[in-house]
């Protein structure tokens, strides 16, 4: 049971100063312009792999703890051999054409070392540069194909109602995470999210195959990703509705799990600017670079991305912190725009996340959700429930997750991810989900009509407020500007946590542009995008 | 399914079960300890106190986690399955037509201090509940719906006064188990009235369950979310099978309830 | 943790039609007015044994369940003397006369058939009426002095802020009870009901003393009225916060239980005009005779009334008839009113019954509840929690007793019954209830603020349903102003539920006046309420 | 307070519990009465199910009240009551001061993949937790904290390099006892590497309980809710009983943890 009213985005509820608006996207363009130019003249090894998956290299060498992904295998070789200033697809296209045109055997013979790449000149390299145009262009169709396959498919089975049910699995075995996922869905869930298991995202390389041993989630993987997909289209089908799927293009592998993304139709991807930095430790070029890359995936696929900023709320403080949550969506917008994503592909993550012993807590959450709802009017907005103030009270966190579904309901959140009771306590049971499902349908039944009907008190507490966060929010994104992202980042100024530019993991793995740096793959992806590269 | 039940958490045969409960204690390292050691006696393997409230300064509230050590197996369960067929209501008249002649009828009370109608007149009234309509709506039935604080000797007086041939009786309030001891009032009135034999006595409430029928003497009882058609198809059902019917003329276009 | 803002009652927020407002509360008032007639000509054994009890008469004679109340013996045999018609004080002071003025003395021989009561002439008739009147005059003086009393603690302790959490118990053994409400005060309780035994209401008699046995309440008695109060009070001094009591005048000793609450100093009475009729199967003339009476006790005592319609959408549907509650509202107050109650004693009941499952749920329990605060702009309004529809699943439970206390924070209830998560199971257990008030601290705490900020759109659903709701109530109003209260109440227009004038429990006690009735305890308490007898 | 303790719902030592669990059986009657035998094999008199939902066709979710034939003896529980003084700042200090003559050096971490650090920070960074500054504050600690998602060899490397008296580890993910494994390791590694012995090991985190230290070979295992002060009285005290300090000089001004 839903409600009686379709689903709407509630505008113009408060009088916004449309001024600031306007000078914070200014400064968020400003700020972007040099973080984009370090995107634009540098390359990492995880973007150069994921190129290479997307043209057809996959498989790993060795087994088990030993085992090394191809891609990883092939960059490591290029870079030892030739270098990667200038990419990895022209040597690996020269192998390929020593190996009569078979990418595996290129692969596999550069992986086990019996054939040393090298940068191919004259005819060779022209004959090279071909096969990687061509293959480039095939690939992006493949990515392409998915933003069709995906429209297809819902035009075919059904689309879900807004707002989007969002629920996370994460046992750590795909295969229980199968039947717990089309539970879910068959109960409600209009988005399954996989957890990965801790540490996926300091991993420099992409596991393979369908796993069943990840701590607190499951690893993300190509055949993973493809079973869950396959698994939900299964269960799509019996409930005539398309049930979404994400994962996480976040960490060290973020370019390379944007293309298995991209290839095996998933739908939503977390994918923010800066999280890696701040709750990784990665360090901050790198997950610039990376980001660029993955969000031109995402943005062709057809990809729904779902930023982070809920993140910051559980480090610092909610209420204190509400404006750089916003700084930051305006930042990820404009990052989001340079990489070709359109609005609609903008899944803006903020949080439920205020003490509930705060006075007016449920007033501030409903400010601070408006606000971000009148920012950005045709972004599909994630919104997340609270989980640092959840405790061992199951009865009290269940009360929380309605509050949190109720500003969802009455402030029109796009996307919803559905808080767990036993959040204080454990990675979600079964049961859990389920009655997580019943809460949500309770509340976005009973009040999703009433969003229309609210209107706030002119000059009132909560208007105050909203202007008091945008406020903060411009004089924030004013001394990054003049700063510039990363001293700024260095300064704690975003969720509380510092973090230089040098430090952190995975600088190893960026490599600035020489001049005859070649990727096909990334100029495909501008081209149909219309960015520049 | 595996032949052992065991609790599912978020894996298979984890175990997980919730618990809450409240113990006579200030809050403290002791208390907390008291409340895992109480787990463990109910078999919990590592139980976790995930939260430990202090109300007032006698009293603890705890929730518990923990994974249980005990399974069940679901074959070796005597289950109480409806023994009668769910009639389609011409049926329904058609069997009572075939064997009385003339209409059931029905005397129905909520009995003791007792003032819950609500789930009596669901079973009752042509109103009915969840979109089934009640007792009233079929023709060959006769209801007299006695109301509330009725008292078993009224029943009986009823009983007598409309040549009744079954007695619904409902109970909901359990404090003290006031449902049972009602029950059991009304059951040794008719019996010592030398009325209890010919009649067909039912009982029902939400706190009550199928398998206290025998040890109250009645001859069947309905719990929470009972239907109306469930309870018109039983009495037809245990009419026509003392009225001699075979099971083959009572199930014809039957499904299992 | 309550909220920032203090509490307020939200006006002027739906455009209410005032000519239907006005014409609703005329309608009441005809309606009204041949009801009073009705108690104005009439006594009850109930109010009679009430005057008894207040110049003094109580014990009981006989022991367990043989006992039976010396007030009941002693009305007993004077209607059986003289019978009730002109009242049963003259006789009672009569006899008190001849035993050397001793009340006692003449209730114990009137009870132990020591004495006749006869109807006294001339100088002794004057002599009993004049000791009738002194002793009336102290019995009323007692009840005005509660009030008197309260208002002193009160500003001693110090006063609850509103709303007021009102919480039950219900264990049946006031030794349970007590500790059980002390617990429930000190986690922030401000009134304490003790519910009744079931079937406590249809005692023709008040049990006596201490009692331990009652099934799903305890029993009313004054002595278990004092023990509770005084635990109260002194759980009150502790917490420095006046802590109330509420019990029920209602039923067949409606009068007498609502004279022991003014003796005893309760703070609040459930009390209603139509409660008894409708789902206690008592007789309807008894009813509006007793309540009559019982309301100016309550009145002179300060105590505030708690009226009942909110039971009435336990046995009818709560969207099909939530205009029979407002109608219901506009006769209590209209019977508050005759019997001397101020605006700021009317506790009138509503209560949040929809099934969850219909869509707009939340939308809908909004409007009627900011409906009700609108046309009762000056009464405590005593809100109910949902409990129809609450079934075995103790979270959903709980998050729909969250948006009832969510709805009752933005409507500015005054007095706020908690719900109970297990409402669907067994009388509340300790810890439901600490988990209640849990739960309202975070929902007030969070949103009450909100209250003041909230518009709701000119002409949408909100306003649209609330107007329909006061719309349905005029013109029901107007249908039971042709025909008559009795025969609306035969036509099952109330609570689903038909009753007959002549039909129910105590039609037997109802005992016209003859022409020369004397109750000097009746005339005195409107005298000093300035009202007509 | 009686000997014995049971739990309280509404009425001394009715004994009354609250269950719910998952069992992976479709909705039936047969599944309410696994669900109440399960019920009855944890010892429970009368059990309700007050509340079955099915869960896809696989699952069954259960909520069952019941009274409990268990009781608990609070007197006869080993508890783990803290055994060291909560001692005021300057104490800690002083003591520290006494013992060592110079700073206590402490090494912190996240071990293992959790990258949880708000619950280290809050024990170890200025800032502190709830109104309690953290160890940074007392003048005589030198607080050396890694973060998270440090490996066991690493923490040993730290050791070695600041010469650190006490190791704090944190662990706050427990999936398949992830925590445990955790502690475990970096156990190991300081025992590995001889440096076991002269060091104070530590551990907390939300899930663990302070009984848990003596197995994993901690020398002190703190759970949910820690308040920094608490860690620094422990540290102070202990380092004061190895110094030999006396008892009495340890517990000058203290106030029982
Ligand atoms: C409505 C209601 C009332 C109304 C009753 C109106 C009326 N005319 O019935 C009013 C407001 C008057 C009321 C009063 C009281 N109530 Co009440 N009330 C409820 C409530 C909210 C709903 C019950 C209901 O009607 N459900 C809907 C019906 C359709 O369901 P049902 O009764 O389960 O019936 C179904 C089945 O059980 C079955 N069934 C029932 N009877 C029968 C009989 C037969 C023969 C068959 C075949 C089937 C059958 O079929 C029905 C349809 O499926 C419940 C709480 C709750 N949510 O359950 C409390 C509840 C039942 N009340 C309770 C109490 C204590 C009282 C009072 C005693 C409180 C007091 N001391 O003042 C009073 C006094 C009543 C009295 N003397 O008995 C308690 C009982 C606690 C317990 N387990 O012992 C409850 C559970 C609330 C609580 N948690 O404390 N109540
Ligand atoms: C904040 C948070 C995060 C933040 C962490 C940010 C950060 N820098 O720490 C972010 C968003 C990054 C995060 C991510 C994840 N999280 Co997280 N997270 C939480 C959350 C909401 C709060 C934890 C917290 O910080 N509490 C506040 C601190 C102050 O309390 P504390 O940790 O208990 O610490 C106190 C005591 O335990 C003790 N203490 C703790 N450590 C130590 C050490 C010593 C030496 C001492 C003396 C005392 C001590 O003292 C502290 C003060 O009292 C919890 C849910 C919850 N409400 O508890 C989930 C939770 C811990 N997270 C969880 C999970 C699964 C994850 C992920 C693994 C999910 C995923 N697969 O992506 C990721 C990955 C993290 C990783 N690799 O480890 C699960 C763990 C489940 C389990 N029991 O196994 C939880 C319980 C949520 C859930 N129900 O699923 N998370
Ligand atoms: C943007 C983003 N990336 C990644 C994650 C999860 O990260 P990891 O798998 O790196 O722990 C989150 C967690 O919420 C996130 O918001
Ligand atoms: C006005 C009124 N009187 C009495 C009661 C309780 O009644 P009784 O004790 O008669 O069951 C209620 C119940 O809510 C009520 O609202």
């Amino acid at each position: 049971m839903r409600t009686s009213a379709p689903f709407f985005r509630p505008l113009g509820r408060l009088r916004i100063d449309e001024g600031v608006l306007a000078e914070c996207r200014e400064l968020a363009t400003e700020i972007a312009a040099p973080v984009d130019h370090l995107a634009a003249t540098h390359t990492t090894t995880s973007i150069e792999r994921a190129c290479l998956r997307l043209v057809g290299v996959d498989g790993i060498e060795g087994r088990g703890v030993e085992a090394v992904p191809i891609p990883n295998r092939v960059v490591d070789e290029i870079g030892a051999s030739v270098g990667l200033e200038r990419g990895a697809l022209i040597p690996f296209f020269d192998a390929v054409a020593s190996c009569g045109g078979d990418i595996d055997a290129a692969a596999d013979a550069i992986a086990g070392r019996a054939l040393t790449p090298r940068w191919p000149q004259g005819a060779d390299r022209d004959d090279a540069a071909r096969r990687a145009k061509e293959a480039a262009a095939a690939a992006v169709n493949c990515i392409e194909a998915a933003a069709t396959a995906r429209r297809d498919v819902v035009e075919r089975v059904g689309e879900a109602e807004r707002p989007w049910l969002y629920l996370i699995v994460a046992t750590g075995d795909i295969h229980e995470d199968i039947p717990q996922a089309q539970a879910a869905a068959r109960n409600g869930a209009d988005v399954i999210a996989v957890i990965r298991s801790t540490g996926q995202s300091l991993l420099d390389y992409v596991p393979f195959g369908a796993t069943s041993e990840g701590f607190a989630g499951t690893y993300a993987t190509q055949e993973n990703f493809r079973l869950m997909r396959a698994a939900l289209d299964e269960v799509g089908e019996e409930l005539g509705r398309y049930v979404r799927l994400t994962n996480y293009a976040s960490g060290l592998c973020m370019p390379e799990i944007a293309a298995m993304a991209g290839m095996e139709r998933l739908d939503m991807m977390l994918n923010d600017c800066m999280y890696g930095i701040m709750f990784r430790d990665i360090n901050m070029q790198r997950t610039f670079i990376d980001q660029h890359f993955s969000r031109m995936v995402h943005a062709l696929a057809g990809i729904v991305i779902n930023t982070g900023e809920d993140n910051y709320l559980t480090t610092a403080d909610a209420v204190d912190s509400a404006h750089t949550v916003l700084a930051s969506q305006f930042l990820n917008e404009r990052f989001a725009f340079t990489a070709g994503l359109s609005e609609e592909q903008m899944g803006l993550g903020h949080a439920f996340e205020i003490d509930p012993d705060v006075p007016d807590q449920i007033l501030l959450e409903l400010a601070h959700a408006q606000l971000i709802r009148e920012c950005f009017p045709n972004a599909p907005l994630k919104y997340m429930p609270p989980t640092k103030h959840m405790t061992g009270n199951i009865f009290q966190g269940f009360l929380y997750d309605g509050m949190f579904n109720l500003i969802g309901a009455l402030t029109g959140q796009d996307i919803v991810l559905l808080g767990m009771m036993t959040e204080g306590i454990h990675t979600p049971f079964l049961s859990d989900r389920d009655l997580a499902l019943e809460n949500a349908r309770y509340i976005f039944g009973g009040a999703a009509g009433l969003g229309g009907e609210l209107r706030y008190e002119a000059g009132g507490a909560v208007e105050r407020r909203a202007a008091q966060v945008l406020e903060e929010c411009r004089q924030m994104l004013r001394k990054v500007a003049d700063i510039g992202m990363f001293a700024a980042i260095e300064a704690g100024m975003f969720a509380d946590t510092v973090r230089t530019p040098a430090g952190g993991k995975g600088l190893a793995g960026v490599v600035q542009r020489a001049p005859g740096y070649v990727n096909p793959v990334a100029d495909e992806l501008s081209r149909r995008l219309g960015i520049g590269a | 399914m595996s032949a052992l039940l065991r609790p599912y958490g978020d894996a298979t045969g984890d175990g997980r079960v919730q618990l809450s409960f409240t113990l006579p204690i200030a809050s403290s390292e002791r208390a907390r300890q008291a409340a895992l050691e109480l787990a463990r006696k109910m078999g919990f393997a590592e139980p976790q106190v995930v939260h430990m409230k202090e109300m007032g300064p006698d009293f603890s509230f705890f929730i518990v986690y923990g994974a249980t050590a005990h399974s069940v197996d679901p074959a070796g369960l005597t289950v109480a399955e409806p023994d009668f067929p769910l009639l389609p209501s011409p049926e329904i008249n058609r069997i009572i037509r075939d064997s009385l002649k003339r209409q059931l009828v029905v005397v129905g009370a909520c009995t003791g201090t007792d003032a819950h109608t609500l789930g009596l007149d669901a079973i009752l009234s042509m109103k009915g509940f969840a979109g089934d309509k009640g007792l009233e709506y079929w023709q060959e039935m006769r209801i007299v719906n006695m109301g509330a604080q009725v008292s078993p000797g009224e029943i009986v007086a009823a009983v007598d006064e409309h040549a009744a041939d079954a007695v619904l009786v409902s109970q909901v309030v359990t404090q003290r188990d006031a449902h049972i001891f009602h029950l059991q009032e009304v059951h040794a009135a008719l019996t010592e009235a030398g009325l209890r034999d010919r009649l067909i006595l039912v009982g029902g409430g939400p706190r009550f369950s199928p398998d206290q029928a025998p040890a109250l003497g009645f001859d069947r009882i309905f719990g929470r979310g009972t239907k109306p058609s469930e309870v018109a198809s039983y009495l037809a059902w245990k009419v026509g099978r003392r009225a001699g019917l075979s099971e083959a003329d009572l199930t014809r276009a039957a499904t299992l309830a």
